[in-house]
């Protein structure tokens, strides 16, 4: 299953929710502000290095690291476009965690 | 494959509506068909042909508008609609305004379902 | 025949400070209608939602408290409710709202607290999960 | 004392519209002045005539153009209005549409500002 | 000074951010989703229950109390209406933290 | 002559996934041609906002970079940044945009990172206070 999160990790508590339903094989895609999460070094980083080491599949939207300035990403986090977030919901059923 | 997808938020205040938009877009593409799309809650504001956004920004409802010149059916709720003030004689060409069984219909027929809102 | 569709309805928002909630259950109540294979999970803030004795009148705005006590009569009975949302917002069961009643015995129908494998694994099983 | 009132948020999508109601009422009833009442970001919605919300809700441009009624000025912020389809012909009696230096006269005039928001 | 806070401390930052500016003496208002952080034997009332012993002053408006149904308010939290929501905002300058 | 009013911003939330941050910006240049003494405080991820290199090309919106950037041609020079906020978003002064340059000895301007206690002490000090 792939999981969209698109809330920012420091003020909102979408992204801990969705780890907490995860199964091992689903993949995770952060969005919008919830790219936030996918930043090296910070007080959330933690949740995202813990993931990957049970779920490695871990994707950040590029335009929206992009918009935020966001250079430092945790490794192993995969970076992609608008169509390889179409690839993985031609792959996976979703859920969106609005 | 054959995806709708669900706008939850209005244009502009929330960036829901640009990635509804920047993900068809490339759906579309890479071939994939676009069952439909719903507007829902604040999302039916999208299709407003009163907005007037500066000249150097992008102007959403004519984007989804092009997108429904396209073939693609674009629907906003009527109820959700209704009491926010967005009615027929508003509409940019190409969208419409219908029920919940259309939603019905898109969450059951298409094989994805994306939501974006806030 | 084509097989019934399984749709997942989440909720996860508290009631009231937004609508999402409330136009979230006029959703449930019209693809209720329809030939698909209904559940609905209350996980996180969303379980404030099923929160015995709402009383909206001094905030001027519409509840929705007898819509959610007779969803099963709208033939949504699979409801369920994540066991760690529940307990750590200081709720039990016995603060659940009764979502209908038994059509034999006539009981009571509560929402079916579950843990969040239950979840995980239910999600995994649906053809579109709509998050409200 | 001299309140003014700041709204970041459309009519029934969120609460804070609501809030805003409430307060002023009671602010009048208490006696204190309203210096004015300023609609920003998706704030503009509220003051649309096209609403229509079902029978048994509120409508809640109706309630804000009742105050305007009693003399209170009300102002959409005319960027912000543009912007998301709002203007002149769709607007409740007693409201109008204006620029920020109306807010900023509010800020700096009333002795409080109470703002409203997601 | 008044601070207000309308977002459930469950899902969101915001009263945590708000209580790491308040000074002795200041005073803070629950209301809309923010009233979810007065209710009592959850796991977040301890942030209510600490903030209580150096500013006694914690309000939460009773119109949101009631719609959410919420009965067990923490001990010393004052339960206030709109009226008194605007005595507070004619006695303190304050901050609507959004 | 009455006194001038202080009047402050404080700037909350992450920039480009809501436009409160980019709207908000908007009120900061209209209301610093009035008769006003303004601060502009970055809290929590409205830290994220003052991050260096921000490029929305791709998403196809507007950014603002370049406006923050001449922050102090619009006399706003009172601009303070969280420093908790900063540091635990993995920031340092070295990320924070330049807000304008100093007048005198042509040296680039950035926010001034302050500490919690200041911050409280000046809000306290204002005649009103907007959140954006």
């Amino acid at each position: 299953m792939l999981h969209t999160v698109n809330k920012s990790p420091f003020q909102n508590g979408t992204l801990a929710s969705c780890l907490r339903f995860m199964n091992s094989g689903d993949v995770l895609l952060l969005l919008e502000d919830g790219v936030l999460a996918a930043a090296a070094g910070t007080r959330c980083s933690a949740m995202i290095e813990q993931l990957l080491q049970s779920n490695p599949e871990v994707y950040a939207l590029t335009a929206d690291l992009d918009a935020r300035g966001l250079k430092r990403v945790i490794p192993g986090v995969k970076q992609i476009d608008y169509e390889g977030f179409v690839d993985l919901v031609a792959q996976h059923s979703m859920h969106a965690w609005l | 494959m054959k995806f709708a997808v669900l706008v939850y938020e209005g244009p502009y205040n929330h960036e829901a509506s640009d990635s509804a938009y920047n993900f068809i877009k490339a759906a579309l593409k890479k071939g994939h068909e676009i069952r439909g799309i719903f507007f829902y809650h604040d999302g039916v504001y999208n299709v407003t042909k009163l907005m007037e956004p500066p000249q150097d920004d992008r102007h959403i409802a004519n984007r989804w508008s092009e997108l429904g010149a396209l073939g693609i059916d674009i629907v906003a709720c009527i109820a959700a609609a209704k009491r926010r003030g967005i009615v027929d004689d508003v509409l940019v060409p190409n969208v419409r305004i219908s029920g919940l069984g259309q939603l019905t219909m898109m969450a059951i027929e298409a094989d994805r379902m994306v939501t974006f809102g806030d | 025949m084509a097989e019934v569709k399984k749709i997942m309805f989440t909720v996860r928002k508290a009631p009231h400070g937004s609508i999402y909630v409330y136009e979230g259950l006029e959703v449930k109540l019209i693809m209720a209608a329809y030939d698909a294979d209904i559940s609905v999970v209350f996980m996180d803030d969303g379980v404030f939602a099923l929160q015995k004795g709402q009383n909206t009148k001094a905030l001027g705005i519409k509840g929705f408290e007898a819509t959610y006590g007779a969803l099963v009569d709208y033939e949504i009975s699979k409801i369920y409710v994540d066991r760690e949302s529940l307990l750590s917002r200081g709720m039990t069961e016995a603060d659940l709202l009764v979502i209908g009643e038994d059509e034999e015995s006539e009981e009571p129908l509560h929402p079916q607290v579950v843990d969040a494998d239950f979840i995980a694994n239910l999600m995994a099983q649906q053809h579109n999960i709509l998050c409200f």
